[in-house]
């Protein structure tokens, strides 16, 4: 059954169409790959499913339910995580403490037991700090956790994201060009814990511009050209599809 | 048990204990208990603001606005006209303050910013015009006298006595900060402050975390509004103005952003800065300009953050 | 049009052309460097203060102007230089309070070199009211529309047509591809802040006769100005001009009609009117923030 | 860590605290004072210090008080009531002063009653409103007329060039909002009627609309304006401009050829009450004040060189009144001085001729205010 459905999703930025009438379904348990040329939309529909943008037009339903034009933290609620193209990292607070952001959901939010300190509230923290610490170490930054996320390289703040969205236990994660800027090494890495992630149950959604990462990871592909759909399905048909070779050798 | 120490909750907690205890030695008159009393009411609603500003990242150039909300709202309701007990006064115009944050908190917090800032700076000013103006009811520019405090029918006598439950006040207050930043509400806070939109697809309610914040800050604000003028018998329109506004985010800012102690060390330096400067006259305002510019310049982070790092790396 | 309306009318039109000098200052600099100075009240201060101190020195008006106006250009740079440009990656707070450290500093220095009392600028052609439909003016309120029209218009023209008003335009836009194409994004910087400090120099000057000044003048003309910038929509040099009008015209008229009361009030009752319903003023873009 | 740089703070604070406690000097006698010498009401501070500063050099030139010299301890509030509470606690718990003149504005003379009520010193206001010794209070004198004694005399000229309505301007700082106040109380008793009551910010630059309104208010005979600072020169350049052709009364808020200076031509015609100061060589030889306020000006202005202000006036009997009755009282002793004070009669100062008692910790009446007109640029009496 489909995880996530979308239909008809448009979205215009002052007359132009940055997504234009999109539908595609993504499957429980897969690791689904958006690719196409700069410029085609591909953040744009991860803001636009994620809640960040509202959809000028169409539908996003997940898990059944209707969700277009609901908040990010509603979305995160439902199960939905993500991670950002530009590093979206809060450099004010510690590495650990950036993971344990992405564990909210699941924490108290009583401001007066949180002043005062209550046993419950310091016993469920202990707890988030341990599982924080043990995401980080999933990701590979285990070296970092006293560390100020301002101090950190990064390849280690990519990681230190997608830890994070891993904090709050999605069913969806969404992941924006995760390799981007990372070395041979690096994106070597990012690959395996990709999979890694996708073989403890998550759906994963990726965009990516190394193509043999993608073609190597990936069960569905979907590419965007314009903000339209260009073609869709497994790495084999995509790789034979004539215009996908046409828009990407001819550009 | 060092590591313990070395935190700001056991270590820094103890030293603020310590200099409580260990200050009054030094005191010879109650002029000089009278400094660390107007030390200590600065420094707390420095903390409540540093909470805001610091740790949630969203400007306040008005909070003097709700202090004096607060301060007026314990002078007439003590008066004779209501005559009510200082403690209920007190709760009372806390909650008043409270809903009126929360009411201006829907527009005011979507802006971001310099406009934050304006309109925050509006505020503030819009509550001092009101204060001024309605003396039918505040006495106006002059002012007005409050009645002393009694709280379960004990009333603080004399500065000794009121530098004591400042202090509670500020050791209180340290503490309930030290633990919301510290905890899953905190963390929240300053992730909205670190990066707006990762917080809200970590799950965050940005939105009610800011309102909760503001709403929390304004009430304190409030609150000691309303103890200082218990404490001084006397407010006028000033302590709602702009320039006080002005002085309590200078205390932030100077002391350190994000930094409970650098809310104290703010308010130690702007409340004993002008006491130690009256000697050179017409040259006050230039020297005190020049010390805020030059401090902020060469260390933007402020003083606490600034000389923390400096230490560290000094340990390291 | 009764005549109250038009004495309003022409009261807040003379305010409001301060204000929107001020604003003008305020939005230049934002422009160039994101920067809210807080001291911009003090060129105003400056401007008028000097140009007092220096006819007193038995120099001839036009004289007196010129060098206030140039000591005014000299200490907006100064501030950039010293003040603003070594901290530009610190928080919005931290340089707001720099800027509000430097309006301390200025306002001390004036205050210790020019006095505390007040003074009046002699008006420019005299003080025979002139009577139009039965309102009157004074010849000084036509001098502060006239320069402000002519300042605006310089100032357009300088932004749309010189290379040096496009270069801060594309510094602003976007400042690491400007120094890219050979843009000296410094010099630029500080060429902002003298302009700012002339345009308020300029109003200092030519709202005096009218308003008289002292050393403390700058703080609530600053703040006006800071309104008519934010009201207008940070950034935006015609905002700034149309804000500034707006507010000086809504005092006027509040006063007239309302209460003269809640006069100081009416500013920022309307800026946060107008923030609550359009979050970046009236001329503010409102892109949708990337991630 | 943060500990040692708390206690690092704590030591800061310490030795700040004994810094800011000052050296205790040597046998001296000890005047205190606060006063608005920056900040908006800094025209009436400036002067009131300067005049301060002269005389007690003065008494120390000649052999100082009681054969001890006079000690000055002042603090700048800026105007600021509350700072002006805390200076004050510190002039009597750190200074430990004899005596106090001061409180340059009435907010800042009112938050600190309550202060030397309690710590028992004698305190010599410089400040308007009448609400400072009405009703009296122990420790608290003050100097300057009041501001319903202006109106009085105010109302009591208008009644009698036969005027019948009145239209108000005042400024909302303090001493214009308590102005109206007592503007408002009297005026009755003179027969007059108020018929327009507008209000100008301390800041306001421009203050046509408000005229602009009283302008198109029918049947009125004259305006009167009670404020101080810039605002009265504006008002009445405003006035002047918009061609109002009524009487034009200001209050004693702006007894200072500052005020002429600024308003300039358009001050021609303008009437005012205010201390015989002003006139001062232009008194009749008669009059009792005109050696005491010839003598001040030309002392004040020879040695600032600028022009001679009720304010700094309302400093020199503050300060006179003081080294009385110390002289009197022959000693520091806080009640035996507080009791001379009150016990003055017949000084003659440049406010007029002060006679204190236990009701009345003023001692002026009506007739130490002259009614005056500027003509030429120049205070002169109306007869």
């Amino acid at each position: 059954m489909s995880l996530l459905k979308v239909s008809g999703l448009t979205k215009t930025f002052g007359g132009v169409h940055a997504i234009e009438d999109l539908s595609f379904e993504i499957k429980k348990g897969t690791i689904h790959s958006v690719i196409g040329p700069n410029g085609a939309g591909k953040t744009t529909l991860f803001n636009l499913l994620t809640g960040v943008y509202t959809p000028t037009q169409g539908a996003v339903s997940f898990n059944g339910e209707s969700v277009s034009g609901k908040s990010p933290h509603y979305l995160a609620k439902r199960g939905m995580s993500r991670t950002f193209q530009n590093l979206q990292i809060c450099m004010n607070m510690s590495a650990v403490e950036n993971v344990m952001v992405g564990r909210h959901l699941h924490m108290s939010h009583n401001p007066i037991a949180a002043m005062l300190r209550l046993p419950s509230i310091t016993k469920q923290d202990k707890a988030c700090r341990e599982k924080a610490i043990e995401l980080m170490e999933f990701v590979g930054t285990g070296q970092y956790i006293k560390t100020n996320a301002d101090a950190m390289s990064y390849g280690a703040l990519k990681r230190l994201e997608i830890a994070r969205a891993l904090a709050a236990e999605p069913e969806i994660l969404l992941l924006d060009e995760p390799a981007a800027g990372l070395n041979g090494t690096e994106t070597a890495e990012v690959d395996e814990l990709i999979q890694k992630v996708a073989d403890s149950g998550v759906t994963v959604m990726l965009v990516e511009h190394d193509m043999k990462l993608v073609m190597n990871i990936s069960d569905y592909l979907l590419v965007l050209d314009y903000g339209k759909k260009l073609a869709e399905g497994t790495p084999e048909e995509i790789r034979n599809n004539p215009a996908v070779i046409a828009a990407y050798l001819g550009a | 048990m060092f590591e313990k120490l070395n935190s700001p909750r056991t270590g820094g907690l103890l030293a603020l204990i310590l200099a409580v205890l260990i200050l009054p030695l030094f005191f010879q008159n109650t002029f000089h208990y009278d400094v660390a009393i107007h030390v200590a009411i600065s420094a707390t609603v420095a903390i409540s603001l540093n909470l805001l500003v610091g740790y949630a990242g969203q400007i306040s150039l008005g909070h003097a606005g709700f202090f004096g909300v607060g301060a007026y709202s314990s002078a007439i309701l003590t008066g004779w006209d209501f005559g009510w007990s200082p403690i209920t006064a007190m709760l009372v115009a806390s909650l008043a303050v409270g809903v009126l944050a929360l009411v201006v908190s829907g527009p005011i917090l979507r802006l971001k910013g310099h406009y934050l800032a304006m309109a925050t700076l509006g505020l503030g000013i819009i509550i001092a015009i009101v204060i001024t103006t309605e003396d039918w009811l505040t006495g106006g520019p002059d002012g007005l006298s409050v009645e002393p405090l009694t709280i379960f029918g004990l009333s603080p006598q004399g500065e000794a006595q009121w530098y004591w439950v400042f202090c509670v006040v500020l050791i209180a207050s340290v503490w309930l900060s030290l633990n919301l930043i510290d905890s899953p509400v905190g963390r929240a806070m300053r992730a909205v402050h670190g990066s707006e939109v990762a917080a809200q697809v970590a799950g965050v309610d940005t939105t009610y975390f800011k309102t909760l914040i503001f709403v929390m800050s304004a009430m304190f604000a409030s609150l000691m509004g309303s103890l200082s003028a218990h404490y001084s018998g006397f407010v006028t329109p000033d302590i709602a103005g702009f320039h006080h506004s002005i002085e309590l985010i200078t205390m932030v800012v100077l002391g350190g952003m994000a930094s409970v102690f650098g809310a104290i060390t703010g308010a130690v330096i702007l409340t004993l800065l002008p006491q130690m400067l009256t000697g050179l006259e017409d040259w006050e305002m230039v020297i005190f300009g020049l010390i805020l510019m030059l401090t902020m310049i060469f260390m933007p982070k402020g003083l606490v953050p600034t000389l923390l790092t400096k230490f560290r790396r000094g340990e390291a | 049009m009764s005549v109250e309306f038009l004495q309003y009318l022409f009261s807040g039109v003379t305010i409001g052309a301060t204000y929107a000098l001020v604003g003008l200052g305020f939005a230049i600099i934002y422009n160039a460097s994101h920067v809210i100075n807080f001291a911009q009240g003090e060129f105003i201060m400056i401007g008028s203060m000097a140009t007092v101190s220096f006819l007193a020195m038995g120099m001839p008006m036009p004289v007196a102007i010129l060098l206030a106006v140039a000591l005014a250009v000299v200490t907006g740079m100064l501030l950039q230089k010293f003040a603003v440009a070594p901290a530009k990656n610190a928080d919005v707070v931290t340089i707001i309070i720099i800027t509000i450290g430097a309006s301390i500093l200025l306002r001390g220095l004036a205050q210790v070199f020019w006095g505390k009392s007040f003074h009046a600028l002699p008006a420019f052609s005299g003080n025979e009211p002139i009577n139009i439909a039965g309102a009157t003016i004074v010849p000084q309120n036509l001098w502060v529309l006239g320069v402000t029209l002519v300042i605006v218009a310089a100032v357009s023209w300088f932004f749309t047509k010189t290379i040096i008003g496009k270069a801060i335009l594309a510094t602003s836009h976007n400042a690491d591809a400007a120094k890219l194409v050979g843009i000296n994004t410094n010099m630029i910087l500080l060429f902002a802040f003298g302009l700012s400090a002339l345009l308020g120099a300029v109003a200092g000057i030519i709202v005096a006769p009218i308003t008289t000044t002292s050393y403390e003048v700058g703080i609530m003309l600053g703040l006006k100005g800071f309104v008519a910038a934010v009201l207008g929509g940070l950034g935006s040099g015609v905002g700034a001009i149309v804000g500034g009008l707006i507010l000086g015209i809504a005092e006027a008229m509040a006063a007239g009609y309302i209460s003269s009361d809640y006069k100081d009030a009416v500013p920022f009752v309307i800026i946060l009117f107008i923030l609550f319903f359009m979050p970046s003023g009236l001329f503010g873009s409102r892109g949708t923030e990337r991630v | 860590m943060l500990k040692r740089v708390a206690i690092k703070g704590a030591m800061a604070l310490a030795v700040s605290a004994a810094l800011i406690s000052g050296v205790q000097a040597a046998d001296t006698i000890k005047i205190g004072s606060f006063l608005a010498v920056t900040g908006p009401a800094s025209f009436l501070g400036d002067p009131e210090l300067k005049t301060l500063q002269m005389y007690v050099d003065k008494i120390n030139a000649e052999g100082g008080l009681l054969g001890k010299q006079v000690e000055l301890v002042h603090y700048d509030t800026a105007g600021n009531a509350q700072k002006a509470r805390t200076f004050v606690k510190r002039l009597i718990e750190s200074d430990n002063v004899d005596l106090i003149v001061g409180g340059s504005t009435s907010g800042a003379t009112l938050a600190v009653i309550p202060l030397v009520e309690s710590a028992k010193v004698p305190f010599i206001s410089l400040a308007g409103a009448v609400a400072i010794v009405d009703p009296v209070k122990k420790w608290v004198f003050k100097t300057p007329h009041t501001d319903r004694m202006a109106a009085e005399k105010i109302f009591e000229d208008m009644k009698s060039r036969g005027f019948k309505k009145v239209a108000l301007i005042s400024g909302t700082g303090g001493f214009g909002r308590s102005g109206r106040a007592q503007a408002t109380q009297v005026i009755g008793k003179y027969g007059l009627e108020l018929v327009a009551d507008e209000t100008y910010g301390p800041k306001d630059t421009d203050m046509t609309a408000q005229l602009t309104k009283i302008k198109s208010t029918a049947g009125v005979d004259a305006i009167l304006n009670f404020g101080f600072g810039q605002g009265p020169a504006i008002v009445t350049k405003n006035y002047k401009q918009l061609g109002i052709d009524l009487p034009l009364y200001q209050s004693h808020g702006v007894a200072s050829k500052k005020f002429i200076e600024l308003a300039g031509n358009a001050s021609e015609g303008v009437r005012l009450p205010a201390a015989a100061l002003l006139l001062a060589e232009q008194l009749p030889d008669s009059s009792a004040q005109k050696p005491v306020v010839v003598k001040y000006k030309t002392e004040y202005e020879q040695k600032y060189n600028s022009e001679v202000s009720t304010f700094g006036g309302h400093a020199y009997d503050g300060l006179m009144l003081a080294v009385n009755a110390i002289k009197k009282a022959g000693s520091t002793d806080k009640e035996k001085v507080r009791a001379a004070i009150e016990s003055t009669k017949n000084y003659v100062g440049t406010g007029g001729v002060v006679n204190m008692s236990a009701e009345d910790h003023l001692g002026l009446d009506l007739s130490a205010f002259k009614i005056l007109e500027i003509r030429n640029g120049d205070w002169t009496l109306v007869k």
